[in-house]
């Protein structure tokens, strides 16, 4: 490929849109509008002949590179074959907030975390576990967030009742076998308890 | 010195002046000014030199770079201690600051390569064009609800305010109760009545844990068995129940 | 390119971030990992021999398709994609001991650098660059931070091994690493506080 069609296959590669045929004209100022538009018909043929997962494919006014729908549906089943992934402890801290103080803004989690949490909560609406339930009263009127059925579901739970009340949580965790890490005041009763407690049923 | 000011996204105050990390930051720069020998550094000199970069850059209120000073001076002052010759027990009271400054040294090369390579990536741009049709759907999460009572407990114990403290007093709270035993029987298959209502509880509370039991008992989401009379109730969980 | 290669391409093109081996292995169950591995290096090849504005490069545990650096300033120019901000000087110092020293506390890291690193290791967090990865035995069990995959995809590193080894790093300050025509022996005030300063323990 001569370094015009190299130049313009990264261009497309690295923008998030397509790119109108005038603003690739723009990306090398010595080219010539016609040899653009034979470097991209370069680029085209190159997919299309060489044999290529991508092709090049005409949107609108603008150019974009598309991989070829022949491998959409072994894509798709790889990903879901895949390990699943785990949210990052800053995730999990955010969709705590969310969980127990819904409806609830941007600013309060920021105010409880110490830290802004913009690129979180996108995420985590990304992934459906989130999403806006309403806006507030006053300036600006900022969005509200609340969890979602999907959050119920990824945790089992039936109804956000389901989840252990603030005041319970040191209860839940220690009869989880939390771990190290966890600090719960040995209650007397509790250490009784666990000593007492009857091996599980196989 | 690459250093470049600080990033909005650091936020809080840390002392910057033209571009120092700190007081480290500050004395290797001036080791490295005056060409100096890190292994025998002249502390009575380093020091005065010190003091007055300090008061250059207006560093007088840092509280690490006043520590760094107070350490120069002490440094100065155990070298001026006599000692005898061929002292076999004498120890260089610089060592611990070599040692640190080497350390310290180490680490700033080790930016240097960050830097480099976190140029080269930046340099290459991946792909942002997210394909709507063909874009495959995101991994399966695996979430547990472990992880995420871990992570309440995480936020109350750093939390700025603890506003995620709100008990709200009920005459009887059998809902809040019934949240509970399940929250219990979630997490194991067997509890005791210790289990579900605290030792100290408030008679609301034994109350309202013994109509949840009751209730859920109804429900046949648990059976309860009493080996003896007096002896401790056992909970357990009914998976026929769950499943209905 | 073969059939493998094509469907792997297809794929590396369609995510933004890079595929893990184990993901790539899966898009088609019929092939072997030694298959995939040939596939993948033929698209390499291609590639680099075939003359194309983009790269096949191996980050952290997995594959990803990066543009060649030759035309992202082009490309930045024309505003089609932007490169992201870097890190300041006090982050990546916090970074670099992190990465070296990992699993390490706050309080061992505000220690080497001489000043505390509080607000930075939240900012770190927040980018992903890295996580805490247990607790510390001791007093308050603080928290142990350790570098993400992130980390590795955001320096382009595929393990952490390709870090310099400390004992390769070279200490610029030593007497011997200075550079020529250091002349602080006979500098007068240091052959004078050398004087009155006893020499250091060999």
């Amino acid at each position: 490929m001569n370094s015009l069609a190299k130049l313009l296959e990264a261009a497309l590669f690295a923008s998030p849109r397509p790119i109108p045929g005038e603003e690739l004209a723009a990306l090398d100022p010595e080219s010539s509008p016609a040899a653009v538009q034979a470097a991209l018909e370069e680029l085209r043929e190159h997919y299309d002949v060489d044999g290529h997962g991508v092709a090049l494919v005409a949107v609108g006014d603008g150019w974009q590179i598309l991989t070829r729908p022949e491998y959409t549906e072994a894509i798709e089943r790889a990903q879901m074959a895949v390990r699943p992934q785990r949210l990052s402890a800053a995730a999990l801290e955010t969709l705590a907030i969310i969980a127990y103080r819904q409806p609830i803004e941007r600013a309060e989690i920021a105010e409880i975390r110490g830290v802004d949490a913009g690129a979180i909560i996108k995420s985590l609406h990304e992934r459906g576990l989130i999403d806006v339930v309403g806006r507030a009263e006053g300036l600006g009127r900022p969005l509200l967030y609340g969890t979602t059925a999907m959050f119920l579901e990824q945790f089992g739970l039936r109804h956000l009742e389901e989840l252990p009340r603030v005041d319970e949580l040191e209860i839940a965790l220690h009869r989880s076998g939390l771990p190290a890490g966890h600090t719960a005041v040995e209650a007397p009763d509790v250490a009784e308890s666990a000593a007492a407690e009857p091996a599980p049923t196989p | 010195m690459t250093a470049p000011g600080l990033s909005p996204l650091e936020g809080a105050f840390v002392v910057d002046v033209d571009g120092f990390n700190g007081p480290l930051d500050l004395l290797l720069s001036l080791i490295r000014d005056e060409q100096l020998d890190v292994y025998d550094i002249p502390v009575a000199r380093v020091c005065q030199q010190f003091v007055d970069r300090m008061h250059a850059l207006k560093l007088n209120e840092a509280a690490e770079y006043l520590e760094m000073a107070a350490r120069l001076i002490r440094i100065k002052a155990q070298m001026l201690l006599p000692r005898k010759e061929g002292d076999e027990g004498w120890e260089d009271p610089r060592a611990e600051l070599v040692r640190r400054l080497l350390e310290y040294q180490q680490m700033r090369e080790v930016v240097d390569v960050l830097e480099r390579l976190g140029d080269d990536r930046r340099n290459r741009f991946g792909r942002t064009f997210v394909q709507q049709a063909a874009a495959p759907p995101p991994a399966p999460l695996a979430l547990s609800l472990t992880d995420l009572l871990v992570a309440v407990d995480r936020v109350l114990r750093t939390a700025n305010r603890p506003t995620v403290h709100e008990v709200v007093p009920r005459a009887i709270d059998v809902d809040g109760a019934i949240g509970l035993v399940r929250a219990v029987l979630a997490l194991r298959e067997q509890a005791r009545w210790r289990d579900v209502v605290r030792a100290d509880a408030e008679p609301w509370e034994v109350l309202s844990g013994l109509l949840a039991l009751l209730e859920l008992a109804k429900r046949s989401e648990l059976s309860l068995t009493q080996p003896r009379p007096f002896a401790d109730v056992e909970i357990r969980r009914e998976l026929a129940g769950q499943a209905a």
